[in-house]
């Protein structure tokens, strides 16, 4: 059997519209030294490096051996995880095995991306199959607004249930997220007046397109204990992704495959009742339309009852179960790194290390995320290790 | 620090651009090479068959995603069908296989054909999204003339 | 460790424009691999697919196999690189104690795009991509300043491009299958100086599976299981300018920790076999060095030695190497499918006679940037 | 539109990824490009702990991770280290018309070397250990080519 696993360090850059000051490796390497720093660490103790984003936002082809630079990888173990939108938990997921499988004690994780360097929905275009789907297709703006037609039309919500979530997300970033991009509050009026973007779907909906990169720290449970007397605790992963073809996917309101994986990732940290034993949520909600519609898929409300959740509150901060202290994706989007932001914000949370971002007591932490053709990835950490 | 800042700030920071352009001869293999020549020659949408859950996929494609056994028996639906889900295009960007700008607005439909079971990804004709609702039947317009391209062969659908 | 054996393995025929597209070929080794196994999907309890956004000019390629590579029913995750490093992502899910068998898929259509552009993409866009960079070029520096450092001579890797074509005419996989002798090599088209032709491998299509197995699960099944002994990756820092072109340290630690890990001391004498990264004539040279088969500078003589031929006390590339098939990503994890075979006795006319031990090797990146070798035994 | 692939039945979409990327130089790298497009000077950077001059530089040592601060400038000689002549044409990507050749440059107060074009040199006539000399463009835009080439020193 494996062993236990932890994360003993997260690192994270100040993600902005864009980053001119740094080419992408260097990005990188402010992350990677934040996450060395806050564990006490040197690069040299780092003993295997996974590290991912998405080759067509910048135009670099092996990634893997093009980021040595960003975290001197020179004679290390390095390795590339790439599978969209749930590229950054796919790496703190590899970052995970590679560390509970014994074989490497230390392992970093790096997600990362500079979408000011390209056009974002361009590239992402090119992630519809060719021949059937790739003209029609309105990037992850038109897959996440046709998802939510469908949810309208069985459910009966509302644009206006989808502008309670930005206006959440954006007031976490604001107040207490020094890191996130787009920290500025807005209302639910300031959503509504803001044009189409995709029917139904409006600007303030939507996550920016931001640059930014994120460093987690791994460690097997000898060493995690060793760093830090208050490492997160790995309880649980799971992952999902079907279908090849979107069409296959999008039309179903709710989102099954993160019903899957999370039904996976429960299972594995011993998680029966996870609205009233989860703590904090970090989720990979690309548009506010997903903090509505998935809620049902993660077991924290009914079927249908996501505008009924947001609107009462629990999933603000001071509810019963915050949802997104950071402000999340809608605040910041740093497409690789993303994922990985959230695994690295739940951790901060169960290590008590949030700061203003803070849920106070938090002990189990979820996180989540969402990419390719409509896969998700679902990590939940702990405070404590897990009771085997 | 103040004066730190200044001082970068009076350098000038420079980026490389340059466009990629790489051309891609994808190719269909023998299960959407079969839906295209049906499309291209008969002006008819071809769907797969599993054969152990039987459920009609389309395009066609090798495998049962749910089955994991080989499809074999290739059998036409239907050109009408039923809107799922759609959204209408209105944020601009560059299309990728060309390098300009994609011409908007466009609908985005995702399109249960009657005798299928999975959606088909199209445009519909209409553009106003106050005119459209998932749930809605549509019916595909062909081309006169066909190439064998998903994209132009079926023009576009209509609301019925 | 546990112990983690290799329980199943298939490959396609390899071939330039192959009719198929990347699911149809997907489909085609995941299955032929399941019934290598003896097992059926059911038996799968995840999937790593190793695929290439440049090579498929698709963003999230792995999407194109999802379902075709049996990754819609289990967790999957998509290793961006060589098929030796999804096999090692595969071990590493068995180890965490999550997972009881694993089915990696690679798959590469190389002919879909233009070789030189997509491996122009490898090279810093800021300082590198605008000299026209490409792998060919790029390989041809370092080709010919580990041969001036080291004496070797073109006829030396012409050798090792005869012997891997000869060697492909056993191996049905093989795309190029040659009778070729050194004169031809040294008289075909000159590329990039020192590289010719016939010192590159070619453009190819195909797809490799792989079937992973924890050993109390391999109970359950007939096939003789074939053990992962060690497995090492490492990587050399990233511009060409900063790395010394002709060192082969990189290769060097990832062998030592696969040794290490296999208790192998003395490589020379305890493996049989090695199916090696050959993507360019001299790399095999190379590559024999940091793998400790010989001394620094010693690839040429012991290719001349005739050491690794057929019958040599240690074949190298009895399949006929990358040099005979190259469908990047598929590569790597085809030379591990070779080495089970060869462990299994099952290897045919390319048969090595009573191996025990193999290597099996892939590279990622620019002249062998990052390298992942596997040591396997019966 | 698609055509078929021999006569294999098989349909091949012939299509394109075309997108138009701007890479960030950082503060580094900005630099590099200034001092050489308004300066003709050819920039490094010295490791503190390694003691090592990386070009092109970077803000961090490739081997020990340091934050390196220190710009050295190299000066417009050095030595090849590896050469080829290119001799297959891939216009889309290729910066002359083959053959040409491409070198690694050890400049003089470099520890690491730089690829780049080799011209006004005869092709047959190439050998590792020349001496080489950079020669700047009349108009430069701030990118590697900046450096025409590097041409045969006549000592």
């Amino acid at each position: 059997m494996g062993r236990r696993t932890a994360i003993v360090g997260v690192g994270q850059t100040n993600h902005r519209s864009k980053i001119p000051e740094c080419n992408g490796q260097e990005l990188i390497a402010i992350a990677v030294r934040q996450a060395l720093d806050s564990a006490g660490l040197m690069i040299k103790d780092i003993d295997a490096v996974v590290v991912g984003n998405m080759d067509h936002f910048e135009s670099i082809n092996y990634v893997d051996m093009w980021s040595v630079l960003g975290f001197a990888g020179y004679m290390k173990p390095v390795l590339k995880v790439t599978t969209g939108g749930t590229t950054g938990s796919a790496v703190g997921h590899a970052g995970f095995y590679h560390a509970a499988s014994g074989l490497f004690d230390v392992v970093l994780a790096v997600g990362w991306e500079q979408n000011s360097e390209s056009d974002t929905t361009a590239a992402i275009v090119t992630h519809c199959e060719p021949l059937i789907e790739r003209d029609f297709y309105g990037g992850a703006i038109g897959g996440l607004a046709s998802q939510y037609s469908a949810y309208m039309d069985r459910y009966g919500a509302t644009e206006e249930d989808a502008a309670l979530v930005s206006v959440r997300d954006r007031r976490n970033a604001a107040l207490y997220n020094p890191y996130a991009h787009l920290r500025k509050t807005i209302t639910v009026e300031d959503v509504m007046s803001s044009p189409y973007i995709a029917y139904p779907l409006r600007l303030l909906h939507m996550c920016p397109r931001s640059d930014g990169a994120c460093a987690v720290i791994f460690a097997g449970e000898e060493k995690a204990t060793k760093i830090t007397d208050r490492p997160a605790w790995v309880w649980g992963v799971g992952s999902s992704h079907g279908a090849t073809y979107l069409g296959d996917a999008i039309a179903i309101p709710g989102l099954p495959s993160l019903e899957k994986a999370s039904r996976d990732a429960y299972r594995m940290a011993g998680i029966t009742n996870p609205f009233k034993q989860i703590d904090v949520a970090e989720l990979y909600l690309p548009a506010a339309s997903a903090g509505v519609a998935w809620m049902e898929s993660m077991g924290f409300c009914e079927e249908g009852g996501g505008p009924k959740f947001i609107k009462s509150g629990v999933t603000n901060m001071g509810g019963e179960l915050p949802i997104n202290p950071s402000g999340g994706v809608i605040a910041t989007n740093c497409i690789g790194a993303t994922g990985l932001i959230r695994i690295g914000e739940a951790a901060l949370q169960v290590m008590g290390k949030a700061e203003k971002r803070q849920v106070p007591g938090a002990k189990v932490a979820l996180a989540t995320g969402f990419g390719g053709c409509l896969w998700s990835d679902v990590t939940i950490l702990g405070s404590k290790p897990r009771l085997d | 620090m103040s004066s730190q800042k200044q001082e970068e700030k009076s350098e000038e920071l420079l980026s490389i651009s340059s466009i990629v352009d790489v051309p891609y001869n994808y190719n269909a293999g023998y299960y959407v090479s079969q839906y295209l020549r049906e499309l291209k020659e008969n002006g008819r949408i071809l769907g797969v068959k599993c054969p152990k859950c039987q459920k009609v996929y389309v395009p066609p494609r090798v495998v049962c995603s749910q089955c994991f056994v080989q499809t074999k028996e290739f059998v036409p639906v239907s050109d009408t069908g039923t809107v799922k889900a759609f959204c209408v295009v209105t944020v601009p960007y560059t299309n990728p296989n060309t390098g300009e700008p994609k011409k908007l607005p466009f609908t985005c439909a995702y399109i249960k054909l009657d005798g299928s079971d999975s959606n088909i990804m199209h445009c519909l004709e209409e553009v106003d999204e106050k005119k459209i609702r998932a749930g809605m039947r549509v019916q595909a317009v062909f081309n006169e003339i066909r190439t064998g391209d998903h994209f132009t062969d079926i023009k576009h659908f209509k609301i019925i | 460790m546990e112990r983690v054996a290799i329980i199943g393995v298939a490959q396609t025929k390899y071939q330039r424009n192959s009719p198929s597209s990347h699911d149809e070929m997907a489909f085609e080794v995941a299955q032929k691999a399941l019934e290598d196994a003896g097992v059926s999907i059911e038996d799968i309890d995840n999937t790593v697919t190793c695929t290439n956004d440049f090579w498929d000019g698709r963003t999230i390629s792995c999407m194109t196999i999802t379902d075709a590579s049996g990754s819609s029913k289990v967790p999957t995750t998509n290793v961006e690189g060589d098929g030796t490093l999804g096999v090692l992502m595969g071990l590493m899910r068995i180890l965490s104690g999550h997972f009881e068998t694993t089915l990696v898929v690679a798959q590469s259509k190389g002919s879909v795009g233009i070789p030189g552009l997509i491996t122009n993409a490898i090279f810093d866009p800021l300082y590198e991509r605008i000299l026209g960079l490409d792998a060919i070029n790029s390989a041809a520096l370092q080709a010919r300043m580990y041969m001036f450092k080291y004496g070797i001579t073109e006829e030396q890797c012409a050798r090792v491009s005869v012997k891997n074509h000869k060697n492909a005419k056993n191996n049905p996989y093989a795309q190029l299958p040659l009778d070729i002798t050194v004169k031809d090599v040294l008289k075909s088209r000159m590329l990039a100086d020192p590289i010719k032709l016939l010192d590159t491998s070619p453009v190819s299509d195909g797809a490799c599976a792989v079937i992973l197995s924890r050993e109390s699960a391999t109970r359950k099944i007939s096939r003789r299981p074939i053990w992962i002994k060690g497995v090492g990756h490492c990587s050399d820092t990233y511009h060409l300018g900063d790395r010394d072109l002709s060192d082969v340290s990189a290769l060097k630690s990832a062998a030592k920790r696969a040794y290490d890990m296999a208790g192998i001391s003395n490589p020379w004498k305890e493996i049989s076999l090695a199916e090696v990264y050959d993507a360019f004539s001299y790399m095999e040279l190379m590559w024999m060095e940091g793998l400790g088969f010989c001394d620094r500078g010693g690839g040429g003589a012991l290719m001349d030695s005739g050491f690794t031929e057929m019958g040599g006390s240690l074949p190298v590339n009895p399949s006929g190497g990358v040099l005979s098939a190259h469908p990047v990503l598929a590569a790597g994890l085809a030379r591990i499918a070779e080495a089970v075979l060869q462990l299994r006795g099952e290897a045919g006319a390319r048969q090595v006679a009573g191996a025990k031990v193999a290597l099996a090797h892939g590279i990622e990146g620019a002249c062998g940037q990052g390298h992942c070798l596997f040591v396997l035994g019966s | 539109m698609t055509v078929e692939l021999g006569n294999t039945g098989s349909r091949i979409h012939q299509s394109r990824i075309r997108l138009k990327y701007n890479w960030w130089l950082g503060n580094v790298g900005s630099r590099f490009y200034r001092e050489l497009r308004d300066r003709c000077k050819i920039g490094g950077i010295k490791c503190p702990q390694c003691q090592v001059v990386y070009i092109p530089p970077k803000e961090n040592c490739p081997k020990c991770f340091c934050q390196m601060k220190d710009w050295v400038e190299l000066g417009n000689t050095g030595t090849l280290i590896t050469y080829t002549v290119v001799r297959y044409p891939l216009p889309s990507i290729q910066p002359q018309k083959p053959p040409f050749a491409l070198g690694i440059i050890l400049l003089d107060g470099a520890h690491t070397g730089l690829p780049h074009l080799l011209g006004e040199i005869d092709l047959g006539k190439i050998k590792i250990g020349m001496r080489v000399q950079a020669i700047f463009r009349e108009i430069r835009e701030g990118n590697l080519l900046d450096i025409k080439y590097f041409k045969p020193l006549e000592e």
